[in-house]
């Protein structure tokens, strides 16, 4: 049985590579506009889990639901055309166009390669540029080449890019990495932010960072569930010490 | 060597320069030269058309090699009427639009006054259009599928008639063993297809049965014939005395040979005749396994003639090497060369009309005995020689036919060819003429 | 010359047999017809000679063929022998060297007879396997006229082995007469014993005898019988024939392939240039022939094995050399790399060509490896076989340098993870030279084998380069099992599809296979994780 | 595989300007040929010739760079369409010959004649229609593109696997025109033209119209390449050659936008090779060698890879050295197109044009994202 009051549903899902059980009878529920923080050590399942969501990876058993849609017979634009956003792990932008190019690529709609062709820019997406510029205070390097920007500016971007599909549930794979402290604040400040709007899923190993979320964290080890709750309360956890400081 | 522009070119590639937007290519235009040392006046130039790269290099540098000799021979002999031959020398590099284009370039822009060059069918299909346009004047010395007769090309190799149709009587009497049965062996193009296609018509007018009959296409360089030859094997294992008759493209003989010797196909039981190998081929392959096997040529180096033996040495001089070879083309082209030799001289002009209405009827002692002449239909006379190899790379002359052979530009033995003529002396003057409707099917030259 | 003895031994022999046999009306002059020039009365005269038991028959038959037979216009007939010349007729030396000789020449006519002869002479040779290589030429020749000397030397061989060989000789022989009244169940016995021997020769003969019409019904009938038994079992050995010829020429491809396989699979190169290198090894084998010819003769049939080292280091020494000089400066840009190897190519080309002439080199293969032999109904040619054997030593000697030494294991290494095995301290620039070199080695190799079946022309390269980029991506990129798999498959796929669909046909079906296959599976049939060609 | 800049700027005044230059020259060379013979400013129909088979080089350098340079997939199998469209303009020229032919029959090729078939082949109906030879010429190119392209693309196949494959096809279609049976002539090809459209194709004039029709279809396909990678698509094709994976992740579908350009620039080179054709004068099975599609690869990098003005001017000139070069050095000139190969790729990583037109800062190279994600922790 599915519950459809549920934005995101992940049950009892597996997948193998060839021998190795990356994830093992996962399951995870998002709500509508909830943000779910994900940790775990490395090797836990985090960016697969990712995969399987967005189409990437088919996994061997089980069912992923978005929307009561079931997503795993679709491939990843069908499920990115569907409200999925991703973000890379490594900010992975266009770096050969500009902030502009590449959030005008983001913004949600035209997708046909043909309509591609034809398009020219409207107010609209102007407008809904210029916006998405200011949230990620991109503004002063609108028209500079993507790959000449610092890693946070590129991270942001991303986000930027995100926020054009207009996805309801935005996957987000450790945004914080190599970011200064300042950084790292005003990212988890922009999610909250986003997070008024939409659903977001944020896999981070920074604990500050998380705490900054201060939403539920569903911790993952050997690719399954090991602890869901708030932070102090997991992070509490013996078993949750253990994988993290090892015995 | 001195680089002398002639104008025209120089002013044609400045425009063409100024158009690509690059300064002084045209200054870059010449073309290779020798220069002769005894006789004075503007030179007479004479086109070389041979691939010097690319697959056809093989067989076609050897032909720029002795039209470099031939040059140089005439020039010490004081030139052509008093003035000194300049040869032009271009490398179409094996690429068939190309060589359409280089004949445009000798004959336009170093406007010489004849080409000698082409191997291939195709090559020579590809300048035909560009020859009849400007009116030039094409030696072609190769062996060839006939089938063809332009006013502006003098073929000065083998047509059919002049090899293969001789090489299958040798292969059908007593002394060639007599064969019952015949396999066909070509590559995919043009002249096997044509010669295997009067081939078969000939041999059936011979009583050869169809079901005696293989033919065998494979494609150019085809390198590994393991298959090919087992199903000759088997073909001769009929009972009947079988004989292998190949068109095979240079290239792919070499692998073609060494199958057969390994597979032990010897001469004695199932005689090869080649149409396409000669002594240059042979230098490239162990003869050894192929004593015996056969080829039918109008030339052999090995026929010992004065002439012959003059023509040897100098070549040996020439390119200072005793190794190398002479072979069926280069003779072509001895012949041909000296042929417009004379007929520059009888018409005391480089004219080209007047010069191909003067080659008609020259005469040209071959270098193995007998006379070439210059028929109307711009084929020679030649003696055909049956040869066969020998360890030491060269042939030895089996049979020869008891009379000069007159080549004929349209085989009697296709259907639609059998009433064609070319005859390019007037009245005719056309180059395919139908003797029963006494009517002319191509463009005729008044 | 010691042949010459003991044949003039054996004519003691023969002159009795053929004073049994022959009708005594061999006196007209064969020397004569010898000495004609006219094929047809020279073969006349070789049968008549040998068969005449005229002490002259060997030293004169011998000469002929070594080339060393001499006539003058008046019909006189010499035999060189060094400087000077011996009348052939009487055997005496010449003084003065006779005026205006000419060379008797050969045809294969003349040839024939001259096989005829001579197996004819040694039937009865004391070397048993001189006398079974006669009887087995006799078989081969069937020829009527020798059926009394076949006889002759039954009546007179001890040995099972050669009698057997007689026999086989003598049935062929009697076949290859017209059929007359009376010797039916004889001619029957011939048609029975042919079919037992099988193979295309009796299946010729007996073909020939199914067809005349002349024939008695019955001998026809069998005969006919035989030619279909015959046929259906060469029908059932051209299966492993076609293998064969499939294993030879995939064994060829993989040669071509697995110098790629190296390059491509650790560094991602594409390398243009990899026929240039197979056509440098050929290059390399005929020098080191020419080489050994001109210094060390005794060692010419061996010149081949000794051009394999050489061939490797040569093209791998240039390998290097390329990797260092060019390669090197395009890693991660692998198709640029392919632009400037192609370039590449065509300057090596065109330098052996400036260097060795456009033409064709022959590289002469030697004894021990041109011909073949019977393996039940199928016929393994040597050099073929010595390739295939020689592709597996080359796959298996490369399987070892990677698993067992420490190159392999770096190069192994840098194939899984470039960067993390730079942080392990392998010094990735120099496994990269050194596996370049190791590719064109390999190629190197390859062009060595190929120069036993192909040209070696400046073009040799361009046309296995196509191929064995086909091999390898089919096998895909980086593995070896993968490597052989395809190049196999390839080999196998044509040949079998040759003999019905034509040799273009089916060059042209396998290539469509291999593009529909790598639409189906994208990195081949063995895809390799890890970068290879990733970037 | 990423070591370009973003191509060009965001509009191509260099394709701009490159289109207005060759119909210039086009037109200029064209009036100059018909100026007689005794005018110093005469151009011989050598050069006339050679300029219209450089510019329809051009189109097929022009195609080559739109999928490589744009879409960058290095195609080693392009001058396929090229000679594909080719032989459909061949087709209709052969059949212009009519009764001209040496055997004079009205309606069979000669080739035919010599292969003694008694009837056109189906596949020949209808070329004697110039409408539906130009028809050909466009649609059998980009029919073979569409089934290759969608099959090799949607199976995501990439990189050298894509290169070798399109190399094996030109290669097949090579051995199979080889081939007398298939009805284009084997080895000879298609050759002896004698008119078009009724005009005399050794006359100057036709040539002068050709060599102007020339330059103008390639300035159009100039304009129209430019509008395509200009603007938004240009952008999302250089998406998907530096980030496929990311494309996939905003919901667009890489296969169909690689699709489109492949297919556009098939039509781009056929409409090239029947150009060619009429001008050249003869088309076989040679025009399909793989050494071919290589070449035209190489004119694109000299010229500058990404840039569409680069890709003309590298056609033009290589082509133009090959020419002066086989006159001129005719034993070495290997060598040089050899070193040319060598030297762009190592010295001119943005060909010419990245000469006078410095490249912005390449984006980093190596690691795609999907290496990265391979390597990424769970790798």
């Amino acid at each position: 049985m599915t519950d459809d009051s549920l934005l995101l549903d992940v049950r009892d899902v597996s997948v193998t590579f060839d021998g190795f059980r990356a994830i093992n009878n996962l399951s995870l529920a998002l709500k509508p506009g909830e943000m779910r923080a994900i940790v775990g050590p490395n090797g836990a399942g985090k960016t697969t889990m990712m995969d399987i969501i967005t189409g990437k990876t088919r996994p061997d058993t089980g069912i992923v639901r978005f929307k009561g849609r079931d997503l795993t017979k679709l491939d990843e634009p069908t499920i990115a055309r569907l409200g999925i956003g991703r973000k890379f792990q490594k900010p992975t932008v266009f770096e050969a166009l500009t902030v502009v190019e590449n959030l005008m690529l983001s913004l949600k709609g035209i997708r046909s390669p043909f309509s591609v062709l034809m398009a020219r820019p409207t107010a609209r997406e102007r407008e809904r540029i210029a916006h998405l510029l200011k949230l990620t205070r991109l503004e002063k390097h609108a028209d500079r080449q993507a790959g000449g920007m610092s890693h946070g500016q590129k991270q942001w971007l991303e986000i930027g890019m995100l926020m054009g599909q207009e996805p309801d549930l935005l996957l987000v794979d450790e945004p914080v990495a190599g970011m200064t402290d300042a950084e790292t604040m005003a990212t988890a400040d922009l999610l909250r932010e986003i997070n008024r709007t939409r659903s977001v899923v944020v896999v981070e190993h920074d604990m500050d960072f998380v705490r900054a979320l201060g939403v539920t964290v569903t911790v993952l080890h050997e690719g399954s569930v090991l602890a869901e709750g708030p932070l102090d309360e997991v992070s509490a956890d013996p078993r949750v010490i253990e994988v993290y400081l090892g015995r | 060597m001195p680089v002398t522009l002639p104008n025209l070119s120089r002013r044609a590639f400045g425009r063409l320069a100024l158009a690509s937007s690059v300064a002084a290519v045209g200054a870059a235009w010449s073309s290779e030269r020798s220069y002769a040392a005894a006789p004075k006046g503007e030179p007479i130039k004479v086109g070389i058309l041979h691939s010097l790269s690319g697959t056809m290099a093989i067989s076609e540098t050897t032909l720029k090699d002795v039209m470099l000799m031939l040059i140089a021979e005439q020039n010490r002999k004081g030139g052509l009427l008093g003035r000194p031959l300049e040869a032009v020398v271009v490398d179409p590099a094996s690429n068939w639009p190309l060589f359409a284009e280089k004949a445009r370039q000798l004959l336009s822009v170093d406007k010489v006054s004849a080409v000698f060059g082409c191997w291939t069918s195709v090559s020579r299909k590809s300048v035909l259009p560009v020859f009849e346009e400007l009116n030039g004047i094409l030696f072609y010395p190769v062996q060839y599928e006939a089938q063809e007769c332009s006013r502006n090309i003098f073929y000065t190799g083998a047509a059919p008639n002049q090899q293969a149709i001789p090489a299958v009587d040798y292969l059908l009497s007593e002394d060639g063993g007599g064969a019952k049965r015949f396999a066909l062996v070509g590559t995919d193009y043009v002249y096997p297809r044509t010669t295997n296609q009067i081939l078969v018509n000939y041999l059936k007018s011979k009583g050869i049965a169809d079901e005696d009959i293989m033919v065998n296409y494979t494609p150019f360089g085809q390198s590994d014939w393991q298959t090919i030859v087992s199903q000759i094997k088997a073909f001769g294992s009929a009972g009947k005395k079988t004989a292998v008759v190949s068109t095979i493209n240079g290239d792919a003989n070499v692998p073609f040979y060494k199958e057969l010797g390994n597979q032990g196909i010897s001469s004695t039981d199932i005689p090869v005749m080649a149409f396409s190998v000669g002594e240059e081929e042979l230098a490239g392959m162990d003869t050894k396994p192929l004593v015996g096997q056969l080829a039918a040529w109008n030339y052999f180096e090995s026929i010992d003639t004065p002439a012959n033996e003059a023509f040897i040495k100098q070549w040996h001089e020439f390119t200072k090497n005793p190794k190398r070879t002479t072979n069926d083309p280069m003779e072509a082209h001895y012949i041909g060369f000296n042929m417009w030799v004379q007929a520059v001289t009888k018409a005391g002009t480089t004219d080209h009309d007047k010069v191909i209405d003067a080659m008609i009827g020259i005469r040209q002692p071959n270098l193995t005995g007998g006379v070439a002449e210059m028929l109307p239909d711009h084929h020679l006379t030649k003696p055909v020689y049956i040869g066969e190899i020998q360890d030491d790379g060269q042939f030895s002359v089996v049979w020869k036919t008891p009379a000069l052979v007159p080549g004929q530009a349209w085989s009697p033995w296709v259907p639609e060819t059998k009433d064609l003529i070319g005859d390019w002396s007037q009245p005719i003057a056309c180059g395919n003429y139908n003797t029963v409707t006494k009517t002319c099917i191509g463009k005729k030259h008044a | 010359m010691r042949k010459a003895g003991w044949l003039s031994g054996v004519m003691a022999a023969l002159v009795m047999g053929a004073a049994i046999v022959f009708s005594p009306l061999a006196h007209a002059d064969e020397f004569d017809a010898l000495a004609s020039g006219h094929f047809e009365d020279m073969a006349g005269a070789i049968a008549t000679l040998a068969a005449s038991g005229n002490p002259q028959a060997v030293p004169v038959l011998h000469a002929l063929e070594e080339h060393q037979l001499f006539a003058s216009s008046q019909g006189g007939l010499f035999i060189r022998q060094g400087e000077n010349y011996v009348d052939a007729r009487t055997g005496q030396p010449v003084s003065a060297t006779p005026p205006d000789l000419h060379p008797m020449r050969l045809n294969n006519r003349v040839r024939k007879a001259l096989a005829g002869a001579q197996a004819e002479m040694e039937l009865v040779a004391p070397q048993r396997d001189v006398r079974l290589k006669a009887a087995t030429a006799l078989y081969g020749r069937h020829d009527p006229a020798l059926l009394p000397a076949i006889d002759h030397a039954l009546s007179v061989e001890k040995d099972s082995g050669v009698r057997v060989k007689l026999e086989e000789a003598r049935a062929a022989t009697i076949l290859g007469q017209a059929p007359v009244e009376g010797a039916q169940s004889q001619r029957l016995e011939a048609v029975h014993t042919l079919a037992g021997v099988g193979g295309l020769e009796a299946r010729g003969i007996l073909a020939s005898v199914a067809a005349a019409s002349v024939e008695a019904p019955d001998v026809r009938k069998a005969a006919s019988e035989g030619v279909s038994a015959i046929d259906w079992h060469l029908r059932m050995w051209s299966v492993f024939q076609n293998a064969f010829y499939g294993l030879s020429y995939g064994s060829v491809l993989l040669l071509a392939a697995t110098g790629l396989a190296i390059t491509f699979g650790v560094m991602g190169v594409i390398n243009m240039a990899h026929g240039e290198m197979m056509m440098i090894g050929a290059y390399t084998t005929w020098m080191v022939q020419q080489g050994i010819r001109a210094t060390a003769p005794m060692l010419e049939p061996v010149s081949i094995l000794l051009a394999i080292p050489v061939a490797f280091l040569v093209c791998g020494t240039i390998g290097v050399v390329i990797e260092r000089g060019l390669i090197r400066f395009l890693y991660g840009r692998p198709l640029e790399t392919l632009l400037a190897t192609w370039g590449l190519s065509l300057i090596l080309q065109q330098a052996v060509r400036s260097i060795f002439g456009p033409t064709n080199l022959a590289v002469e293969t030697p004894l021990w490896l041109s011909g073949s032999f019977a393996l039940g109904g199928m016929d393994i040619t040597l050099n073929r076989l010595a390739i295939f054997i020689f592709a597996g030593l080359v796959l298996g000697g490369l399987m070892l340098v990677l698993r067992r030494t420490p190159l392999g294991l770096q190069m192994r290494a840098v194939t899984q993870n470039r960067r993390m095995a730079a942080l392990m301290g392998i010094r990735t620039p120099r496994v990269d030279a050194l596996a370049f070199g190791l590719g064109a080695g390999l190629a190197g190799l390859a062009g060595v084998a190929v120069s036993q079946i192909d040209n070696v022309s400046p073009n040799l390269g361009q046309s296995y380069i196509i191929d064995s980029f086909m091999v390898v991506v089919f096998g895909g990129v980086g593995n070896l099992w993968g490597t052989l798999a395809a190049a196999m498959a390839l080999g196998m796929g044509g040949k079998i599809l040759e003999p019905t669909i034509g040799a273009v046909s089916a060059k042209i079906a396998i290539l469509v296979l291999v593009i529909l296959y790598i639409q189906r599976h994208p990195r081949g049939m063995f895809p390799v994780r890890g970068r290879g060609v990733e970037s | 595989m990423n070591l370009l800049s973003k191509p060009g700027a965001r509009s191509f005044p260099g394709a701009v300007r490159m289109a207005a230059v060759v119909v210039v020259v086009a037109i200029v060379l064209a009036g100059a040929s018909m100026l007689p013979e005794s005018n110093p400013l005469h151009v011989s129909a050598f050069v006339v010739s050679l300029a219209g088979k450089y510019l329809a080089y051009a189109m097929l350098a022009l195609s080559v760079d739109l999928v490589w340079g744009f879409a960058g997939i290095l195609t080693l199998g392009h001058a396929a369409f090229f000679a594909l469209g080719g032989y459909a303009m061949g087709m209709y020229l052969m059949r212009e010959i009519g009764a001209r032919g040496v055997y004079g029959n009205p309606n069979l090729p000669d080739f035919m004649i010599f292969l003694s078939w008694k009837s056109l082949p189906w596949y020949w109906w209808g070329t004697d229609h110039f409408a539906w030879a130009m028809l050909l010429v466009l649609v059998i190119p980009a029919a073979l593109a569409g089934v290759f392209g969608w099959l090799a693309f949607r199976s995501r196949v990439s990189g050298v696997y894509l290169s070798i494959i399109t190399q094996a096809l030109t290669y097949a279609l090579m051995l199979g025109f080889f081939q007398n049976g298939l009805g284009f002539g084997g080895n000879n090809g298609l050759t002896d033209f004698k008119d078009i459209l009724g005009a005399d194709l050794h006359t100057p004039t036709t040539r002068a119209v050709l060599l102007v029709v020339t330059g103008v279809m390639l300035a159009l396909a100039l304009l129209i390449s430019r509008f395509v990678v200009g603007g938004r698509f240009g952008n999302l094709l250089v998406a998907v050659r530096d980030a496929e994976s990311r494309t996939r992740f905003l919901g667009y579908r890489p296969d169909q936008v690689k699709l489109l350009v492949w297919v556009f620039s098939a039509m781009i080179a056929a409409v090239g090779g029947a150009l060619y054709v009429t001008q050249v004068g003869i088309i076989n099975p040679g025009e399909f060698a793989p050494a071919n599609s290589i070449e035209s690869v190489i004119w694109v990098a000299v010229g500058g890879r990404g840039t569409l003005a680069g890709a003309v001017l590298g056609a033009v000139l290589v082509n133009l050295g090959k020419t002066l070069f086989t006159a001129w050095l005719p034993e070495f000139w290997l060598y040089g197109l050899g070193l040319l190969f060598l030297v762009t790729t190592l010295f001119l990583p943005n060909g010419l044009m990245g000469l006078w037109r410095p490249m912005k800062k390449a984006a980093p190279e190596e690691v795609t994202p999907e290496v990265s994600d391979t390597q990424g922790d769970e790798a």
